[in-house]
């Protein structure tokens, strides 16, 4: 080996922080892409906008960073949601049938369904707070009942949209930017700031740390924890509307099936830890962005579906164990050893 | 019958980093047979360390520990112990979701055929290990059920059920009343009559006094001095482990009778009516002046803590009222409290006080966050500002205001709790045994520290089972028994006598 | 912090599955008889047996989201086997199982080495083992064996028209093994201290590395066992089978009583778990008369139910 | 009303379906229960959440409830025999719908009715051999969950075709999960990594409808740039059929309502039935989809 390829003991600060592990998957799939096939990352301007896989990348998985935003809130408080998924097709479902079937505008349908997701989160949270029932239980629920609900929604059909905004919000450029990605850079932006900028990030950090200790500093962690679910509820609906625009229709039964896992994935490889307390909402986006890239990586390599999930699951452990410091203590004395032979 | 040749353990050379906080540097300490051997040393000063690095819980960087004169490394607690180093760590180590009898024998069962563990012979092993401290608990009860002191008690029995040739004593006393330090003490000195070498960390200087053969000292991590304790005076000492002279705490004597008096014409801050809760505490009446330092006196389950969490709220009480400055409060949410500014320093640090992974900057300013509430944040320059003014006044050991808390001593773990609640400006706190753990000069600090506030105004009630820290610091003591108030005391009429008298001559 | 828990919160889990099984034998014919008692342990063999695993899993204060995938990689590793290898039937059993021990113990080894959050972990392993049961056939495979039909006529009946067959025997013991298993050997001892305080533990001289390990490999044992208990159940191995299995198993042994944050719990409860879900499928099967849309909700609405009134019995005996 | 005769005992049949995941499936169970509710039969009505298990289990409570006749919608064909035959035992008729299974034992039911996948992959192909022209043809084929029948089966039948046709080539072939949103996904990539693509085959109505919006995105006209053929045929596809925007779809019935209570009936009452009844799949593009469309109910 040569000497650049000698582990550079950086500086502390680097290796202690904990986007560095998201970063390095994300490293390790661009790897693989310039080897296998350097147009992956062409972009070109067609119509107006960027057009590539790159963009694709962001607009497709700005659902699972809307989910991932929310998911890191409740993980970081200990708790953990199950019925993202559902609560995506309800958010889409209602949505469209609003727009399409009641003829309401989309600036009437947005808030109300906006709401109601929301009060669904709340439902959530309440489970957790005033039933005491475990988080995995309590969402459970509303996971298993909430495609229920969408398939009522939309009387069991699939709802198409014509509404011109509605579809703007899928298929929408702003400055050659998908609208989506802006959607959840505004998202983030707001969440960062409300969370970072006030004191509400450190006392969900408190509560998920030590819930006991955070009630003798007088935190009302029932009363946070309730928000938290919330949220979550409202950024799953809104993660369903902006999949039910970018396809032009909402179904109720496979929108988001499945999508809880991703989320939770993206969350935890981001660097927060499902046990709660410490959570990283920029880390929860890398963690997004590496499942969609990995995602597409896979399609454009031709890996058959079937089999798709094993090179996931290398990947996914690359990263676990770039996490560990054994791991890299034991590489890095490997190269080591490697390199004095050579 | 102990060769001064070869020592039992002989610890030679440990130095040890955490990160940047080098713990340990270049310790040595020798441990004979049928010796106690107390090691001494403020808080961080690497006492702890040093007991982990000999157990296998950490690896030294540098440094050999032989036992009988042979080399030994285990790699980890469970190796040491099968070596013959019987250990009782820092902080209750325990099991809380298992039995007493669990958390007793478990790791050294027997087991039959089948694998079926022997019960029954566990459970005449965990008796006959109780019986030696002279206790009495259930050992089918659950151990989060019982009060700290009981759980540390449970530890102590754990390490005694071994037969080791070392016994090492992570502040084994710091939560036990003094009937439980005797019975552990005789223990002791039958373990030590048996030629068994015992460690002894505690930060109650007579107790060193009163028990070790010989005694080394640590600061900063690095050997001071290893001392035969006869001769040894104990201003000497503590020049050793401060490094510089020591001013003890004086009583105050009568100047307290009028200090006690003055604060008692003073306008009344808290009023506690008929406050109880069945299972926990009868109603209990407490008037508490501005500036008045009241204490709660009473034996290992009389309710003193119990009475603490009802005023603050944590638990809800069924009958009573509490009022701030005439003020009802709400009842059993301490939020409100603590926004009223009713606050309480919890005795079980771990459960209760401390969160983790947060850095000590955080886990000093989150109650005067929660105070002025989650919109309103304490701007960084304030949190740095509270952060490096407790570090220096309590003399935090830290690497630094943004390290986290669990890498702190236990000590120092404390101090920065109480840190919290200072930062948090109340106007009534109540301290739930503050200087458990704490070292001998920073325990005179916080006695310091708790006569300033009380002439700054500030009211608070204090439980402590040092006694003497009571009669020390309190002016007012109400003295508890069974759950209920038996008696109150004040001014020079506070001594420990007094207090020992009224427990027993209640009926 | 004090948990008091023991008994209290079983009883009243018995209670509710109790009254939700009178309540249902009063609104539907047949409902109360021997054959619908013993078809619920036939029907949830399987799931009753990973849900064991799972329960040993979560008191040590981990989680494992391979099980569904290791399940169906195991029925068609077996339906392979037996099918196309001409592997006689025990030795592909013990193939299945030796691969599901090493599976478990290999995720384990990542975790406790490395340090490693098991939920990553493990969900690697749930893709992993997805992946590789696609390797070995894309499509279902039928099994057609002459042992295999013995062992599917061998039944004790156990009422009219009531048969426990082999699934079901084999759920029944092996519930009573983890019974044992937890409360009477040291590693179901140790599995309870680790998960109550895995520093303590270590501290107490416990070896905690070896249990994590241990549970590991013993869930990828159940895993499996229950893959197998699979192909009985349906004769045939599907890479499919076991999608989302993971979640209803940890959801069973959630509703028995066992925490998620370890420590806390045991098999009697997640029994009673599985057993719940059992009944409230029959009972939506002998209702009927759902719309796919209500079905779902009345799935939820029946838990919900379920929880909130255990919840509420066990805080009224605090 | 009161008009139950306790002499005229009413007809229990029991419906396991695979579950809801479709327009076409929700159309399927809606047949079925309609028409039971119109025939006064006491429908038990059991999904699988798409399952075996659950169907498996359901059919074993069927017996347990001793209902007169099971129909089962299977969703794999294989693992059904250990089951049947306790239906068997029990003497319930087994009726299989929409799906064939595979058995050593063939009296395990009483009949099938339903589609031929690989049939309907056929269909698709013949389509598209017959109506694209050109020497090298370069096909995007969207697959349905991998390892359900369907997916397999209408690979089967569309590859049968395309491999006697040497100048129509698959040069990718990935899964999409059924799934709208996830055909919208692949397609975009796929986009991306083949400039030219004539022909996108779907598994079913809903990929493709995604993939429509995939193509849309990228400036190119499907329908027109790109032939569009899928399989199933509910009402959406059809709309972008007469729109020009799917060329081709290959129907695939779920209104199985009549026709199985009718069998059903005849299988109870003992008359003669016909053991396995296929039902006839229909070709729509833009010659004849506007004069079907209005019949479309789902
Ligand atoms: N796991 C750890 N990570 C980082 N620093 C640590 C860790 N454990 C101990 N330290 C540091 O090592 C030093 C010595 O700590 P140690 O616990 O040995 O002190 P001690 O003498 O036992 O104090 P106390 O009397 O308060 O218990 C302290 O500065 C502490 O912050
Ligand atoms: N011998 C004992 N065995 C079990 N539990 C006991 C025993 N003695 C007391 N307790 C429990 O202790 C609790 C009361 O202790 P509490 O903490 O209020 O006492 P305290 O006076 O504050 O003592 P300390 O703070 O020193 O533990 C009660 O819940 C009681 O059940
Ligand atoms: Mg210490
Ligand atoms: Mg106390």
């Amino acid at each position: 080996m040569s000497e650049a390829a000698e582990p550079t003991v950086s500086k502390k600060s680097l290796r202690d922080n904990p986007l560095v592990w998201p970063l390095a998957g994300l490293a390790l799939v661009i790897a693989f892409n310039l080897v296998t096939g350097p147009e992956f990352f062409s972009v070109s301007v067609r119509d107006g906008h960027l057009y590539g896989n790159l963009v694709d990348i962001f607009s497709q998985g700005a659902r699972v960073m809307l989910l991932a935003l929310g998911m890191t809130l409740v993980i970081a408080t200990g708790g953990v949601d199950l019925s993202v998924g559902a609560v995506m097709a309800i958010g889409g479902a209602l949505c469209a049938t609003l727009v399409t079937n009641m003829g309401y505008g989309l600036y009437a349908a947005l808030p109300i369904t906006l709401l109601v997701v929301g009060a669904l989160g709340f439902f959530n949270g309440a489970m957790v707070v005033v039933g005491k029932i475990q988080p995995i239980i309590a969402t459970l629920i509303l996971m298993v009942a909430g495609r229920g609900v969408a398939l009522l929604i939309t009387d069991s059909d699939v709802v198409k949209i014509q509404n011109e905004a509605f579809l703007y919000l899928g298929k929408g450029y702003i400055l050659g930017v998908p609208f989506s990605l802006w959607l959840v850079a505004a998202v983030f932006v707001v969440m960062a700031i409300l969370i970072r900028k006030t004191a509400l990030g450190l006392l969900i950090e408190a509560v998920g740390d030590n819930e006991h200790a955070s009630r003798f500093s007088g935190i009302e962690a029932g009363r946070l924890k309730l928000i938290v679910y919330a949220v979550c509820g409202v950024l799953a609906g809104m993660a369903g509307v902006l999949d039910a625009a970018s396809v032009s229709a909402a179904d109720p039964m496979r929108v988001g099936e499945l999508k809880e896992l991703d989320a939770i994935f993206a969350v935890v490889i981001g660097g927060t830890a499902l046990t709660g307390g410490r959570f990283l909402l920029f880390g929860s986006i890398l963690g997004a962005i590496l499942l969609q890239a990995l995602t597409l990586t896979l399609y454009n390599a031709g890996v058959p579906a079937a089999v798709a999930p094993v090179p996931k699951a290398i990947v996914i452990v690359g990263v676990c164990l770039l996490q560990s410091d054994r791991f890299r203590k034991q590489i890095s004395n490997i190269i080591k050893i490697g390199g004095k032979a050579s | 019958m102990s060769n001064h040749a070869t020592p039992l353990l002989k610890v030679s050379g440990l130095s040890k980093r955490f990160g940047s906080v080098q713990a340990l540097s270049d310790v040595s300490l020798e441990l004979r047979a049928g010796e106690i051997h107390s090691l001494l040393g403020e808080n961080g000063a690497g006492k702890s360390t040093t007991i982990k690095c000999i157990t296998g819980v950490h690896r030294p960087e540098t440094g050999t520990v032989e036992l009988n004169g042979q080399e030994i490394a285990p790699r980890s607690p469970r190796e040491a112990e099968l070596m013959g180093i019987g250990t009782v760590y820092q902080e209750v180590n325990l099991l809380p979701n298992l039995t007493v009898l669990e958390n007793i024998v478990l790791g050294r069962v027997k087991t039959s055929a089948w694998g079926k563990i022997d019960w029954k012979d566990a459970r005449k092993r965990a008796k006959s290990a109780l019986s030696k401290l002279e206790m009495d608990i259930d050992l089918d009860a659950t151990l989060s059920t019982l009060p700290v002191a009981m759980q540390q008690l449970v530890a102590l029995a754990r390490a005694l059920e071994v037969d080791s040739k070392v016994l090492i004593l992570d502040e084994p006393t710091a939560s036990l009343d003094e009937a439980e330090v005797e019975n552990l003490f005789r223990v002791m000195n039958l373990l030590r009559d048996k030629g068994i070498g015992i460690i002894f960390i505690t930060h109650f200087l007579d107790q060193v006094f009163r028990m070790s053969d010989r005694m080394t000292v640590l600061r900063n991590g690095r050997f001071i001095a290893t001392r035969e304790a006869k001769g040894l005076s104990k201003q000497d000492l503590l020049q050793d482990m401060l490094g510089k002279a020591f001013e003890e705490m004086q009583s105050r004597g009568d100047a307290l009778d009028a200090i006690a008096a003055d604060r008692a014409q003073r306008e009344t801050q808290l009023e506690v009516r008929g406050l109880g809760a069945p299972g926990m505490i009868d109603s209990v009446d407490l008037e508490l002046r501005q500036g008045e330092v009241v204490g709660l006196a009473g034996l290992l389950g009389s309710g003193r803590t119990e009475c603490a969490r009802l005023i603050f709220g944590v638990d809800k009480a069924t009958t009573g009222t509490v009022d701030l400055k005439g003020r009802s409060i709400k009842q059993g949410v301490p939020s409100e409290s603590i926004r009223e500014g009713i606050m309480l320093a919890s005795e079980d640090r771990k459960a209760e006080g401390i969160f983790p992974n947060l850095t000590v900057r955080e886990n000093m300013m989150i109650a005067l966050q929660s105070r002025r509430g989650a919109l309103n944040p304490v701007p960084r320059e304030e949190q740095d500002a509270i952060a490096e003014k407790y570090i220096k006044a309590m003399r935090i050991k830290t690497s630094g205001p943004e390290a986290k808390i669990k890498e702190l001593s236990g000590g120092n773990q404390q101090k920065v709790l109480l840190a919290r609640w200072l930062a948090a400006e109340p106007k009534v706190l109540i301290l739930d045994e503050p200087t458990r753990g704490i070292d001998i000069g920073a325990r005179a600090e916080i006695e310091k520290l708790i006569e300033t506030l009380s002439e700054d105004g500030l009211s608070m009630i204090m439980i402590s089972s040092e006694m003497d820290e009571e009669v020390r610091c309190c002016h007012r003591v109400l003295v508890l028994r069974d759950r209920k108030v038996i008696g109150e005391l004040q001014g020079s009429a506070i001594s420990e006598s007094e207090i020992v008298r009224k427990i027993a001559d209640h009926e | 912090m004090k948990i008091s828990l023991r008994s209290n919160p079983l009883y009243a889990t018995i209670g509710v599955l109790a009254s939700l099984f009178a309540i249902a034998s009063f609104s539907y014919d047949g409902f109360f008889s021997l054959r619908v008692i013993a078809n619920l342990f036939t029907d949830s063999s399987f799931l009753g047996v990973t849900a064991l695993g799972m329960t040993v899993v979560i008191l040590s204060k981990g989680i494992d989201l391979s099980v569904g995938s290791v399940i169906g990689f195991t029925t068609i590793l077996v339906a392979y086997l037996v099918q196309d290898a001409g592997v006689s039937v025990p030795v592909a059993w013990g193939i299945a199982l030796v691969v599901g021990v090493l599976f478990g113990a290999g995720m384990g080894a990542l975790i406790v080495l490395y340090d490693l959050p098991s939920f990553l972990v493990t969900l690697g392993g749930l893709f992993f083992a997805k992946g590789m049961g696609f390797v070995i056939s894309s499509s279902s495979i039928g099994i057609q064996n002459g042992f295999y039909d013995a062992v599917l006529n061998f039944q004790i009946q156990v009422g009219p028209g009531a048969y426990l067959g082999a699934g079901a025997l084999a759920f029944i013991l092996f519930f009573v093994f983890c019974l044992y298993l937890l409360k009477w050997t040291r590693f179901g001892r140790y599995v309870y201290a680790v998960g109550g305080n895995e520093d303590s533990a270590r501290l107490m001289g416990l070896p905690v590395d070896r249990v994590k390990i241990g549970v590991y490999a013993f869930n990828g044992f159940c895993s499996a066992f229950a893959g197998i208990l699979t192909t009985l159940y349906m004769g045939s191995g599907n890479p499919l089978t076991g999608v989302g299995m993971e979640l209803d198993a940890i959801a069973a042994v959630v509703i028995g009583g066992t925490l998620l944050t370890g420590g806390i719990g045991g098999a009697t409860g997640t029994l009673l778990g599985v057993l719940t879900f059992a009944v409230i499928q029959t009972i939506l099967n002998f209702d009927g008369r759902f719309k796919p849309a209500f079905l779902r909700i009345a799935i939820a609405a029946l838990l919900l139910g379920f929880i909130l009134t255990q919840r509420a019995l066990a805080r009224g005996k605090d | 009303g009161g008009g139950g005769d306790s002499a005229e005992k009413k007809l229990k049949i029991g419906f396991a379906q695979v579950g809801a995941e479709s327009v076409w499936r929700t159309a399927n169970t809606d047949s079925m229960q309609r028409e039971a509710a119109k025939r006064g039969v006491d429908f038990k009505f059991s999904s699988g959440e798409g399952k075996q298990e659950n169907q498996i289990r359901a059919i074993r409570s069927f017996v347990a409830q001793g209902v007169d006749l099971i129909i089962l919608s299977p969703i794999v064909e294989t693992g059904w025999d250990p089951v049947l035959k306790e239906a068997k035992r029990a003497g319930i008729p087994v009726l299989l719908m929409d799906r064939e299974i595979e058995t050593s034992d063939e009296s395990l039911y009483a009949a099938f009715i339903g589609s031929d996948f690989v049939e309907e992959g056929r269909l698709a192909a013949r389509w598209m051999v017959e109506n694209v022209k050109g020497d090298n043809v370069k096909i995007v084929e969207l697959e349905g969950t991998p390892g359900s029948a369907p997916a397999i089966d209408r690979q089967t039948g569309f590859r049968e075709i395309v491999d006697k046709h040497s100048n129509f080539k698959i040069i990718e072939s990935q899964s999409a999960n059924f799934r709208r949103s996830d055909g919208k996904d692949l397609m975009e990539s796929l986009l991306k990594l083949h400039s030219e693509i004539d022909v996108v085959y779907a598994h079913n109505d809903d990929m493709a409808l995604g993939a429509i919006q995939a193509i849309e995105a990228a400036g190119l006209k499907p329908g027109k740039d790109i032939v569009i053929i899928s399989i199933d045929a509910i009402k959406e596809a059809f709309e972008a059929v007469v729109a020009g925007k799917i060329n081709c779809i290959v129907e695939c019935t779920p209104l199985f309502g009549p026709l199985a209570f009718d069998m059903a009936e005849k299988i109870l009452n003992g008359e003669p039935y016909e053991r396995r009844v296929v039902m006839k799949d229909k070709v729509f593009d833009q010659t004849n989809a506007a004069a079907a469309i209005d019949s479309r109910m789902y």
